[in-house]
């Protein structure tokens, strides 16, 4: 149980650097997931945190303890890695033990921490079988339990669901939340899936290219995206964004519709400031088929391309301004594809950004 | 026209059964036979009389003959032992070097590029005791004043030839090895590290049980090349001296091309081959079993 | 803070560790080799002076001169030595791979009666040693008139080294699935195609280091080679340095000479192959 | 039968005329092959191979060139495979009684007058029985005592030695005199006083010699084995003594010649016997640091007042099984008649024919150095006694220098390395037939 801190922590390998002077808490006990595209740097920030990877500047503590120098069996930490990372030449029982065998801590301690972690995750049936003869699930779980058998003060995912099938992939997310809930530990969870970012962390960290953007709850980033790139990667499907102008108190998108200043953006703005307006799918339904719109909203007419009914909805894409726009349908009736429809836009929910920073406006 | 149609299997093999029987099973039969003969190169006729077993019974019954076959079983154990070790060493140093290290892998094959012959010949230069590499830079160094007799005395001859023969032969085991540890997934390794290994207890724990079929491999085709040696022992010391480092192989040369007596020759010959045997089967047994722990029999 | 000092300092100090050890086993591998690099261009007198010489003061080509010089003043005739080597060594090397690629396939792809023994009864063929090989093989060689022919010595070398050959690239082709021949032949290969187009270049890595070791194994061969080999039409370089030994004298700034000559080549082919080298070791030795 | 002869008679008068001069186009189209000793100083020979074939229109084809070890064990592997197509083959008296039926006797193709312009020693030691199986080229070994003349003439040297034994310091004649010097000189690990050959057939001829001199035998008549006597131990001790006083190099017992060589040549040997080939090597600047400090003897005497004197020599053999044994031995004749042997003993070795003895005698006159060789050596080659002559020669020496090695390392002692190696020489030899 530890706290976690990063303060200006750079990744170079010769000349090319890779994470650039990034600063983060974590706190005790808290759930952190580590998301971004490939390349981000979030595999090499939790590398570092390891101790697999060291530190090019900067300065990682775990607990009250500076580590940047420490080897990683030296910072007490467990990790479960994309390729679960089995010793295929033990059994799992022996997996399960290893470390503690390691640490030479005497036979029966290891046997109830081995059985404790089989319990919880229930490998007991398997306890005699190498790596080999595992499934991809049961070989997940050995890494879990491997991971929780040491009682470490920090547990490290690197991305361990990626390997499985989608519907064993949402089984294990909900065990790994059960598993945090039940040993209560810090953990620090990394994957390109948005979907298990936000499902999973207390705390979200967006990265890209080695920088975080942004660091916040899951629904914090989600509603209140810091700029264009979080607002596109968080939320399926991603944000639909369109460039416009500002002029008097409306935003004229090239080539469609005007439309109003959002409210909580309209001090912000100036006349002629060039900017992105985003929103959501759930935000832009065909009248007759959406939400009740409480606040302002506009409304424009736009044809649907395509439609993919997904049962209680549809989504529905569309062209505004020559780019591509998804929208939903509630109660969804068959659309034919070029029909055309109006549209509502549920302007208290509208994204700003500016065109040049893509930073939101709010 | 029912025509016999061999498997494909058979066709393939073919060629390689073909000449392995030509070249090294018809030969091997002529000599088993010889050693049922009293065959004296210089006589041919004596190839065409029956003896029985007489060759095998002097075999076993001399003396020389049984501590030259010790004195083999100890070196090749020794030497295949030690070779293991400096290569794995050597593996492990060269694997841990980032660049350079093309270089660096042509550099440590450098031994191979040299004819056992030439080793031998090289060996008893570097070790001879007047002239040689090793006393000289010795006695300048002012580290010893005596000319260290390395061929002659029983213990530094039989090392002498130890190094020699390690120095050729260890090169075989650290590339087999550092393929080995090419072949080393990097996740268990890391996974160690986390687990709270020290690097030596990662290397001994995962590292080890991962390049072990490399290890055997390693060991199985030098137990098949282990007679190579002859070349390097013939040069260097023949046996010599007073038979302090007669091995099988220079003893079978010597009673088979110099004493021209092939037929007892032979049978000292088939009693080694039986050596070989036994220890490649048993490195490939070794070999089989390391594999089967990593999951990768078949 | 301390803590931390005190591993970076260990590090440090595991990192120079790891510099000296690796120089001076390097060195241990290079000395004795550049010792007889460095010979070659000495005179003897110098190499055997005692006390011993250890700047060299006369560098020179004299060895090599007289290596290349007319019989007489210590001639060797070190070309056709090197014609024979290279053509023995590469002819045999081409052929081994072929017959062990056939080999090796037939283990790799096909499931058959008593494919363990086969294999380690291949292997052990290897086990017998040279010398009680030599004689009755010369005998066989001498009856078949292949003594003192180029053919005679890549039949044995080739015997030599197609169960290692074999070893390697059946280790190779297990690593190439079967569904990538299938896909090439539902692709419109015949079976022949999609070896050569699809399984064989796979495979490459294998074949590369299983040729680079039938090469060296033949290049560097001398107790066969010194038995089946007469005249300088087929002597190889092994057997061409005991030109240099005569009954009473050994020349030895010669034969290192002779021996810079035999390295020289096998040097430049190994460094080619390396890459290769590894991979296919890599691949051929684990699952097999 | 009578045919035979007659084809024998008419070669041998044919001969008469070629023996010394081939005559044009006689043996047109034949062609000889040859298996010849290679190495630098046999080779010059070789081109006169040449003029033979230009002066009989045969041509020469050497399918093999090779040291005498592996020259060896080929006629060996030959001989088991009936590989016997060629005619020529290089031979030496050492190993020459290995091979009884492989060479032809090459008297019916000679006259007498021209086999008795070779040295009658050289003769005798080519024939097995009656069979003359070889002509000797100008290749005669045999060894003189070659030292360091700056160790007699160095002063202190001089003082201590007259201190310690009474006596002048000057080369010795006697082997006990030269294992007292040579314990005299060493300085060890930088100087020694001499150095013997320690292995192989090398150490079993200075055995046999050494044997002879202290007045006993090696073999008996009925070639069972005799050197198990007084004189054989006290020969043996001569070798074990020098070795426990450290006065040879620790590594003498797996020294060849070619240690020895360069051994002496290196300057830190003061004692060496060897070989006449050696001599130009030792005095020339560029070989050798003892050159211009070389003496010569002839070769000390044992306690039965006879003087060392193994020998052997090169030359050139006909198989039996040649087709054309006139033009092989018209071969083998021009390769050692007068003019070859001129041609090949102007380089240092000692001829074999009379004649060529005092060509060379006085053709050296005026060198100072190589005068003194010659003398020494034809002092020694009067001396000279063949190796053993059965065919076991080699097989006996393979068993008995381990034994010679293990006393003189101090694995065994005397007695017991003699009987045992005696004991083994027996059981070979009834093993063999020979008795």
């Amino acid at each position: 149980m530890a706290k976690v801190n990063l303060r200006k922590v750079v990744k170079k390998y010769g000349a090319l650097q890779v994470v650039h002077g990034i600063d983060l808490e974590i706190d005790d006990n808290e759930f952190v997931v580590l998301v971004g595209p490939s390349g981000c740097g979030k595999s090499t920030t939790l590398r570092m945190i390891a101790g697999l990877e060291a530190i090019s500047d900067g300065e990682i503590s775990i607990g009250e303890r500076v580590v940047n120098d420490l080897p990683p069996r030296n910072r007490n930490i467990s990790m479960v890695f994309q390729n679960y990372a089995l010793y295929p030449h033990m059994t799992v029982r022996e997996n399960l033990g290893f470390s503690l065998k390691i640490a030479k801590r005497p036979q029966e301690e290891i046997d109830r921490a081995v059985e404790a972690a089989a319990q919880i995750l229930s490998l007991s049936e398997y306890m005699d079988r190498k790596p080999g003869a595992l499934s991809g699930g049961q070989r997940q779980r050995v890494a879990m339990g491997r991971a929780i058998v040491r009682h470490p003060d920090v547990f490290l995912f690197d991305e361990p669901l990626s390997n499985l099938d989608a519907k064993l992939r949402t089984q294990m997310r909900t065990e790994i939340k059960k598993l945090h809930q039940k040993v209560k530990s810090t953990i620090v969870y990394v994957t390109h899936d948005q979907v298990e970012a936000m499902t999973l962390a207390d705390r979200i960290v967006i990265m890209r290219d080695g920088h975080i953007e942004q660091v916040g709850t899951p629904l914090e980033v989600f509603e209140t995206p810091a700029n264009t790139f979080v607002a596109t990667f968080i939320g399926s499907p991603p944000m639909n964004l369109l460039a416009g102008r500002v002029a008097d108190g409306e935003i004229a998108i090239e080539g469609g519709p005007q439309i109003a200043v959002p409210d909580p953006f309209s001090g912000k703005v100036v006349n002629g400031q060039e900017v992105i307006l985003g929103f959501r799918s759930d935000n832009l339904m065909p009248a007759g088929h959406a939400m009740p719109m409480e606040g302002g909203f506009t409304e424009f007419d736009m044809k649907v391309d395509l439609s993919e009914p997904l049962g209680t909805e549809t989504l529905l894409f569309g062209s505004l301004a020559g780019k591509e726009v998804q929208a939903k349908m509630l109660n969804p009736r068959p659309v034919s594809d070029g029909e055309e429809l109006r549209f509502q836009l549920d302007l208290t929910r509208c994204h700003l950004f500016d065109a040049n920073s893509q930073q939101s406006l709010r | 026209m029912s025509r016999f149609r061999p498997p494909p299997w058979f066709v393939l093999l073919l060629p390689a059964i073909i000449i392995l029987s030509a070249v090294v099973l018809i030969p091997l039969l002529l000599s088993l036979y010889s050693s049922f003969t009293p065959y004296r190169l210089t006589r041919p006729e004596t190839l065409y009389k029956w003896i029985g077993t007489y060759n095998y019974e002097k075999a076993i019954e001399s003396a020389h003959f049984w501590a030259a076959f010790g004195r083999t079983i100890l070196l090749l154990t020794i030497a295949l032992n030690l070779e293991m070790l400096m290569g794995l060493g050597l593996a492990l140093l060269v694997n841990k070097v980032t660049y350079g290290q093309r270089t660096l892998r042509t550099v440590m094959m450098f031994p191979m590029m040299f004819s056992p012959i030439l080793v031998g010949f090289q060996f008893k230069f570097i070790f001879n005791d007047n002239v040689g590499l090793v006393n000289n830079a010795l006695q300048s160094l002012g580290l010893s004043n005596v000319a260290i007799p390395w061929l002659v005395d029983g213990q530094l001859a039989f090392f002498s030839i130890l190094v020699a023969e390690m120095w050729s032969s260890t090169s075989v085991f650290a590339i087999l090895i550092l393929a080995g540890l090419f072949a080393v997934p990097r996740d268990p390794i890391e996974a160690a590290k986390v687990d709270g290994c020290t690097p030596w207890q990662s290397f001994r724990h995962i590292t080890l049980p991962y390049i072990m079929p490399f290890i055997y491999i390693a060991l199985a085709i030098r137990s098949l090349d282990v007679a190579r040696a002859y070349d390097i022992v013939q040069i260097m010391t023949n046996g010599g001296p007073a038979r302090r480092t007669e091995l099988l192989w220079t003893l079978i040369g010597r009673t088979g091309y110099v004493d021209a007596k092939m037929g007892y020759a032979n049978a000292m010959g088939y009693i080694s081959i039986f050596l070989a045997i036994f220890f490649t089967i048993y490195f490939f047994r070794k070999l089989n079993a390391a594999r089967s722990e990593l999951g990768m029999a078949g | 803070m301390n803590e931390n000092l005190q591993y970076r300092i260990r590090a440090r100090l595991l990192k120079v560790l790891h510099f000296v050890t690796l120089f001076i086993a390097m060195a241990i591998i290079c000395v004795p080799g550049l010792w007889v690099v460095l010979n070659s261009f000495r005179p003897t007198v110098e190499i055997m002076a005692k006390p011993p010489v250890w700047v060299p003061g006369d560098l020179n080509l004299d060895n090599y001169r007289a290596m290349f010089g007319a019989v007489g003043e210590g001639g060797v005739p070190v070309l056709q030595y090197f014609t024979n080597s290279l053509i023995i060594s590469v002819t045999s090397t081409l052929i081994a791979i072929l017959v062990g690629m056939a080999g090796g396939y037939a283990f790799a792809r096909f499931r058959f009666k008593g494919k363990a023994s086969i294999f380690i009864g291949l292997m052990l063929t290897r086990a017998v040693p040279g010398v009680s090989l030599s004689l009755p093989l010369f005998i066989v060689m001498a009856k078949t008139g292949l003594i003192d022919t180029h053919m005679g010595l890549i039949l044995v070398y080739v015997a030599l080294n197609v169960p290692f050959t074999i070893w390697l690239i059946d280790g190779f082709f297990r690593q190439v699935p079967v569904e990538l021949a299938e896909a090439a032949e539902i692709d419109g290969c015949t079976r022949w195609q999609a070896f050569w187009k699809v399984e064989f270049p796979v495979a490459r890595a294998g074949v590369a280091s299983a040729g680079i070791f039938a090469f060296l194994t033949s290049w560097n061969e001398y107790a066969l080679a010194s038995q089946l080999t007469r005249s300088t039409f087929s002597k190889t370089m092994p057997v061409g340095l005991r030109d240099f030994t005569s009954e009473f004298t050994i020349n030895w700034g010669g034969m290192c000479a002779l021996a810079v000559l035999m390295i020289i080549p096998a040097l430049i082919l190994t460094f080619l192959v390396q890459k290769h080298l590894i991979a296919g070791l890599t691949f051929g030795g684990v699952k097999g | 039968m009578g045919n035979q002869r007659l084809k024998s008679l008419l070669c041998a008068t044919a001969l008469v005329a070629v023996a010394g001069n081939a005559a044009a186009g006689e043996f047109d189209g034949v062609t000889l092959q040859a298996k010849l000793i290679g190495g630098q100083q046999y080779e010059a020979l070789y081109a006169r191979i040449g003029e033979w074939e230009e002066k009989t229109g045969a041509k020469v084809d050497v399918i093999s060139k090779k040291n005498h070890f592996e020259l060896d064990k080929e006629f060996k592997s030959d001989l088991a495979a009936g590989t016997l197509g060629w005619c020529v083959g290089s031979n030496h008296s050492s190993f020459a009684s290995q091979y009884p039926s492989l060479y032809t006797d090459l008297t019916p193709f000679l006259t007498a007058d021209f086999i008795a312009e070779y040295v009658p020693s050289n003769i005798a030691a080519s024939k097995i029985g009656d069979a003359l199986v070889m002509l000797p080229r100008a290749q005669f070994d045999v060894s003189a005592l070659y030292y360091l003349k700056s160790v007699y003439e160095d002063d202190d040297n001089k003082a201590a030695y007259k201190a310690k034994t009474g006596r002048d310091l000057a080369p010795p004649d006697t082997w006990d005199e030269y294992k007292e010097q040579a314990i005299f000189f060493t300085d060890a690990p930088n100087f020694y006083g001499t150095q013997y050959a320690g292995k192989d057939e090398a150490i079993v001829g200075r055995f046999y010699e050494l044997v002879i001199a202290e007045g006993g035998q090696l073999f008996n008549d009925d070639w069972s084995p005799a050197f198990n006597s007084d004189a054989g131990k006290r020969a043996l001790k001569w070798f074990v003594d020098l070795y426990e006083a450290g006065a040879v190099p620790p590594g003498t017992t797996s020294y060849l010649w070619d240690d020895l060589g360069q051994g002496f040549a290196s300057g830190t040997i003061a004692l060496n016997l060897d070989w006449p080939g050696w001599a130009g090597f030792f005095n020339g600047e560029d070989s050798s640091k003892a050159a211009g400090n070389v003496g010569v003897k002839v070769q000390p005497a044992g306690t039965a007042g006879v003087r060392t004197g193994w020998s052997g020599h090169h030359g050139f053999s006909v198989t039996e099984s040649c087709d054309n044994k006139e033009a092989a031995a018209s071969l083998v004749a021009w390769l050692t008649n007068e003019d070859s042997q001129k041609l090949e003993s102007s380089a240092g070795p000692l001829p074999t024919r009379t004649a060529v003895w005092g060509h060379v005698v006085s053709s050296a006159e005026g060198d100072a150095y190589r005068t003194e060789v010659l003398k020494a050596f034809q002092a020694a080659a009067s001396h000279a006694f063949p190796a053993p002559q059965t065919p076991y020669w080699i097989e006996a020496t393979n068993l008995i220098y381990p034994e010679l090695q293990a006393a003189i390392l101090g694995d065994k002692s005397i007695d017991d390395a003699l009987s045992d190696a005696s004991e083994a020489v027996d059981e070979m030899m009834q093993e063999n037939g020979v008795y």
